[in-house]
């Protein structure tokens, strides 16, 4: 599904990235982990299009996407979540996912009103109702409380009926009782879709993913099953130990 | 429902807004001025002024008999601030006469928009060529000249005491084209070139050093107000006064003089009229001016000033009934009021027919620069478009 | 939604009942200046669908009016004088003038985006003074007000309710625009650029459409205002004519349907309240304004309901 | 076209683009450390021209004239700066946008108010109203040849202040990265009033020596305005070097497409042709010189800002 050979960005001396590969089974969830400033932000953010690599290269599908500006990932099936919050805040709940729904439709129009588009607001119901959001739909984003925000901002990325999700830390700022509920979302989501996942939370990542990758200082030091992350060695030293 | 309350309440409110303007039926003589106020070129709009209110003085506060209400606007040098101004006056202020405007591009500009209402324009100082002559209209008097004629006066000057290269500058608009053509029109040697300039300009070195590497015999120049102003004392500072002849039009005068001092002695000018000018109305005009305001009058006053009394006259002929334009019209044809400059005609396209001078700007003994009457160039002099215009 | 609807028909019908009003007062100046406030709201219209809705600053807008009046001013000037061929050509040069200056200017952002439009505009502007053949820095007359055949712009009742149902018709509109899809993704694009371009939106094109469609409503309210005064002259593009736009959309309400057209009456009324009142209007209208800045962030239209977006 | 003639032209668009420094210095400072879009730095300009101008007639010395001209301007930038222009930080541009325009308005009433609508007609001192001979035979006038030593003097001394002294150093600091600034235990806010109130006086400087060129009239500061913004968006918004470098190119661009661009383009096409798309070509030059800037650099020619 999605190929990485070779990644790297520079940041004046800093090497952010330094030669990632890795490789995304169709299917799978694969997490991300690694310490604080190891490069998962920098690495997302080219994966999503927002930063362009240095070298190396990116396919998704099948398809050199290394050049390929944001948005036209997202057509072609590349959700991402952000880190910090990253909705529209003046937009109810409802707009804002609907509006992830008309992006991915590619179509657009200068008259009907878009409220008034069943193709637009079912889907974005439905896919509030899914996220367990349907009570607020109508709410002023920015009025949701933080859990519901980041529900909505994992809502949006589904929207675009996405073959891939990319999300960067959705437990972040979360208490134990909301995240409890967010990791019982995503092992749901799981079933269906591709994902990568970024996260600081080892409960999360030990019980959601498939495959992890280490990142350390903008490297891959390790990628395997989280029971042979757990006994690898390098990993420990690097960082596992560190926190446990 | 609140909300809509509320809009109409808006509403409501600025409609009464667009009423709270005074409504007056009495019966007076309302003329609206139009002069530049503001600017570089606003010291000459207060020189008109205060001729006007001298004017008013003199007929005893009130204009053909009627109480008098005066309206200034300022054109700002601009076209469409004229327009805007004229509009303003003839719908908000309802007035009878506009008078006024310095400049022949805002003259052109305004004329139809006066004219179109019905209303007379009494010009008292742009001279603008086609509104003598193509585009003349019964509606329009001018109280000073047409642009080309006192040109036309330094050209014979020039070609009469043997100049024969010639820089020629003005500003880059109606007025500055009509100078040069009325100059060419008398002078007849070689014009070294051409150089119009943006109107209004105020700084003049790159064409005063473009001017000096063309090294002509003389220069002429054609810059009023605050644009004289500026390229006196820039062409002094350059060095080229005392190198380099300069002979003007509109460029010293009784305004500039104070401004750039030694600057403007000893250039030529020609003119229709001169404070120094010798008949009973000019000196009283001027005498009363000094002791008034302090400060010699200078022409755009004098014009001014007759305006007054053409209007005067006109109200006066037809009993103050200003509804009656067609007699006014008549009235002010005959031109007659006691004209600053003597004796004084209009020829068919409202236009003077008058006498053009020689001035020469002169250091008294007693330190004080003015100008004086040098010789009379043409006498009755009429101008070169009368015979275009065909007088609806 | 229908308090709104009720509240648009008042103020129409207010409108509307203004002529005969003011002509029976023997005030026709008062027709004048609303029928300039109206043709300036629509230009105020469509700058707030780039400025209020796009978040874009763009600080040159009064080149399509300068653009507009010229494209009726020019073609008179070569004796056609159709006025829907003034208007159909006023519209389409508006939009191909934005479309050049979009394209460039949409790329930048920030203050460079305010003084690339500026620049712009400031072209434009000294074009239109170096043209002799149109006047140069005079401008000239319209020799003819536009012929629209059904309505007389030379009789000023009916130029007056021309205006007040093309501001209304701008209204609709932008109203209509601005909910729709399309409306939708740009004011998304100014909520949040990066989580629009994350769900697959490219702010450009809908930023530079929304760019051209105002410049050729502006265009209209260009062509409008060239007969208004029947006098074009390039300073209708001066930098100060485009700080008075957005100082209609600002103090109406950014990002309201309404905004545009309570700024534009409230600016010019006040104006000419002030003009009433001192020569030295400006010194009162300055401090006014900043006040409106710093402390009416939302705006006329805000006392009146929240913005859309 | 003699050598003598482009030397000239070469001097007049020095001596224009020196007075568009000393106005830019101060638009970037406060751009690039505050982040405030200042239209209202050419009223300052003004107010420097009138105040020099009333105090010159006072004491009756041109010097004393321009030193509590300049004095005065520092004060009123201050007292701008305390005011108006600190509600504003915290605000997007567009606000500072308009709210300054408000300024703009009032100051021109203001002085309009004071002084009269009319221009007031400034000289320069009696003994810089001549000429100096120049090495070419020509002459140019001492004033403007003032004008250009006094803009590159104070140009060099902004120089040693920004690169050489603790001031300079937050000034730079404050460019490039303001959280740092604060960071560093500074007393920001009077910082950006010192910094302000030096910018105001540099556009006083400005407008008190242009003041014999243009004329001293209620709206001046206008005229430059636009053109000063130019030269910071050329420069680079925030860079002292950008800014001198910027005003000189505007300058010497503007002054010598007036001069040369229509006899040059009469060679080329026919002289109808070049006597009306010369002068326009002219005019816009400055503005298409800054669009081909921006998209060839688009931070300007010496960005501060990484």
């Amino acid at each position: 599904m999605l190929e990485v050979h070779a990644l790297t960005k520079s940041f004046g001396a800093l090497r952010a990235t330094d030669g990632v590969t890795l490789k995304v089974e169709e299917g799978e969830t694969h997490a991300i982990i690694g310490p604080n400033g190891a490069g998962k932000t920098t690495l997302i953010g080219q994966l999503a299009g927002m930063l362009l690599p240095d070298g190396g290269s990116i396919r998704f599908a099948g398809e050199d996407i290394t050049r390929l500006p944001a948005p036209r990932r997202a057509r072609k099936g590349l959700a991402r979540s952000f880190q910090i919050t990253s909705i529209y805040r003046d937009f109810s709940a409802l707009q804002n996912v609907a509006l992830a729904v008309q992006a991915a439709s590619g179509r657009t129009g200068f008259w009907r009103p878009a409220f008034d588009d069943e193709s637009l607001i079912a889907p974005a119901k439905k896919i509030l109702a899914e996220v367990g959001l349907e009570k607020r739909m109508h709410a002023v984003a920015a009025n949701l409380s933080h859990g519901e925000q980041r529900q909505l901002e994992v809502a949006m990325a589904l929207a675009t009926r996405p073959r891939l999700l990319l999300l960067d830390e959705p437990m972040a700022g979360m208490g134990a009782e909301e995240s409890q509920r967010m990791i019982g979302f995503l092992a749901g989501l799981k079933q269906r879709h591709t994902m990568i996942l970024v996260e600081h939370d080892m409960d999360a990542v030990f019980r959601l993913a498939d495959r992890i990758s280490v990142l350390v200082y903008g490297r891959v030091i390790a990628t395997d099953t989280p029971e042979r992350i757990k006994q690898n060695e390098e990993v420990r030293r690097a960082y596992l130990g560190e926190d446990a | 429902m609140n909300r809509t309350i509320r809009t109409i309440v808006a509403a409501v409110a600025t409609a009464v807004f667009a009423f709270s303007a005074p409504v007056s039926a009495q019966q007076k003589v309302k003329i609206g001025f139009i002069s530049t106020f503001s600017g570089p070129q606003g010291v000459m709009g207060q020189y008109m002024k205060e001729s006007v209110e001298l004017a008013i003085e003199h007929l005893g506060g009130k204009v053909g008999g009627l109480p008098v209400e005066m309206f200034y606007g300022d054109d700002q040098f601009k076209t469409d601030v004229g327009v805007q101004v004229a509009e303003e006056m003839l719908k908000k202020n309802q007035v009878d006469f506009v008078a006024g405007i310095i400049w022949s591009n805002v003259m052109m500009a305004v004329v139809p928009v006066v004219t179109g209402a019905n209303k007379i324009m009494v010009g008292t100082n742009a001279g603008a060529s086609p509104l003598a002559g193509k585009d003349c209209n019964r509606l329009y008097f001018s109280t000073s000249w047409n642009n080309d004629q006192t040109p036309e006066a330094m050209g014979k000057f020039l070609t009469d005491s043997g100049v024969n290269d010639l820089y020629v500058m003005a500003p880059n608009y109606q007025a500055g084209k009509d100078m040069v053509a009325g100059l060419k029109r008398y002078y007849k040697g070689r014009i070294v070139d051409e150089v119009y300039t943006k109107p209004g300009q105020q700084d003049y070195q790159a064409e005063i050093s473009a001017l000096r590497a063309k090294s002509p015999k003389a220069v002429f120049a054609f810059y009023p107000g605050g644009m004289g102003i500026q390229f006196l004392k820039q062409y002094d500072q350059a060095g080229l006064r005392g190198q380099l002849p300069l002979y003007t039009v509109y460029t010293v005068d009784e305004i500039s003089i104070p401004a750039v001092k030694d600057a403007a002695v000893g250039i030529y000018e020609t003119r229709y009229w001169s404070p120094d000018l010798k008949n009973a109305p000019t000196q009283k005009f001027v005498a009363d001016y000094k002791k008034k305001y302090g400060k010699l009058p200078v022409f755009y006053g004098a014009q001014s000033y007759d305006g007054i009394m053409l209007i005067d006259s006109a109200v006066r002929a037809v009993k103050g009934n200003l509804k009656d334009v067609d007699g006014m019209v008549k009235a002010m044809e005959k031109a007659d009021f006691k004209s600053l400059r003597g004796p004084f005609t209009f020829n068919v396209n409202h236009h003077p027919i008058q006498n053009f001078y020689l001035l020469k700007t002169e250091k008294l003994s007693n330190g004080d620069i003015e100008m004086r009457i040098q010789k009379t160039i043409f006498e009755k002099h009429k101008d070169s478009y009368f015979q275009d215009c065909k007088m609806k | 939604m229908k308090a709104r609807l009720i509240s648009w028909i008042v103020a129409a019908v207010l409108l509307a009942a203004l002529p005969p009003l003011l002509l029976a007062l023997g005030q026709p100046f008062y027709l004048d200046l609303v029928r300039r406030i109206m043709i300036l709201a629509i230009a105020a219209i469509s700058l707030n669908l780039i400025l209020g809705y796009g978040g874009m600053v763009s600080f040159g807008h009064a080149a399509y009016i300068g653009v507009g009046a010229y494209a009726v001013g020019i073609l008179g000037f070569y004796g056609f004088f159709n006025g829907w061929l003034h208007i159909l050509v006023a519209m389409a040069a508006s939009a191909l003038v934005a479309l050049a200056i979009g394209a460039v200017s949409i790329r930048t952002s920030g203050i460079y985006f305010i003084m690339i439009t500026l620049a712009f505009t400031q072209m434009l502007y000294y074009l239109g003074i170096s043209v002799a053949e149109f006047g140069g820095d005079d401008g000239m007359r319209l020799k003819q007000r536009s012929q629209l055949g059904i309505v007389d712009l030379n009789d000023p009742v009916q130029f007056y309710y021309l205006a007040l149902v093309l501001m209304l018709l701008s209204v609709f509109l932008i109203h209509k625009l601005i909910n729709s899809r399309f409306g939708m993704a740009l004011r998304a694009c100014r909520s949040n650029e990066a989580r629009s371009r994350a769900i697959g939106f490219s702010p450009y094109p809908y930023r530079l459409a929304a760019f051209v469609i105002a410049g050729a409503l502006c265009g209209l309210a260009g062509a409008l205002y060239g007969n208004h005064i029947n006098y074009i002259t390039p300073s209708l593009m001066t930098w100060e004519q485009s700080g008075d736009l957005m100082f209609m959309v600002i103090l109406g309400g950014m990002a309201t349907t309404a905004g545009p057209v309570l700024g534009a009456f409230a600016l010019l009324i006040v104006e000419e309240v002030l003009k009433g009142w001192t020569e030295h209007w400006q010194v009162l209208m300055g401090p006014l304004l900043i006040l409106s800045v710093l402390f009416f962030r939302r705006g006329l239209a805000g006392i009146f309901y929240k913005p859309d977006a | 076209m003699t050598f003598s003639l482009v030397f000239e032209q070469l001097l007049n668009g020095l001596q224009f683009g020196v007075t568009l420094f000393l106005m830019a210095a101060g638009l970037t400072l406060v751009l690039g450390i505050m982040n405030v879009v200042n239209l209202a730095h050419g009223s300052l300009y003004m107010v420097g021209a009138y105040l020099a101008l009333a105090a010159a007639q006072w004491t009756g010395s041109y010097l004393l004239g321009a030193a509590l001209g300049l004095f005065g301007t520092l004060v009123v930038g201050m007292g701008v700066e305390v005011v108006v222009l600190r509600t504003l930080y915290d605000r997007d541009h567009l606000d500072q946008v308009l709210a300054t325009f408000g300024l703009i308005l009032f100051f021109n009433e203001l002085i309009a108010i004071v002084w009269g609508r009319a221009s007031l007609f400034a000289s320069p001192p009696s003994w810089l109203s001549g000429h100096i001979d120049l090495f070419t035979g020509s002459r140019y006038p001492a004033y403007r040849a003032a004008i250009i030593l006094v803009g590159l003097v104070t140009a060099l001394i902004l120089w040693y202040v920004v690169t050489r002294t603790r001031l300079g150093m937050l000034i730079r600091a404050g460019a490039s990265n303001r959280t740092m600034v604060a960071a560093l235990g500074v007393n920001i806010r009077l910082l950006y009033t010192v910094v302000f109130g030096f910018g105001a006086a540099l556009a006083g400087l400005a407008g008190l020596m242009a003041g014999p060129i243009y004329n001293v009239q209620p709206g001046m500061g206008e005229l430059v305005l636009i053109q000063v913004f130019v030269v910071v968006v050329i420069g680079g918004i925030g860079s002292i070097r950008g800014a001198l470098v910027g005003a000189i190119i505007v300058g010497i661009v503007d002054t010598l497409g007036r001069a040369f661009l229509k006899p040059l383009m009469a060679t080329i096409i026919s002289a109808p042709a070049a006597e009306s798309a010369g002068p326009a070509l002219a005019s816009m030059l400055i503005y298409l010189l800054m669009a081909v800037v921006l998209a060839i650099r688009p931070q300007g020619l010496f960005p501060a800002r990484g």
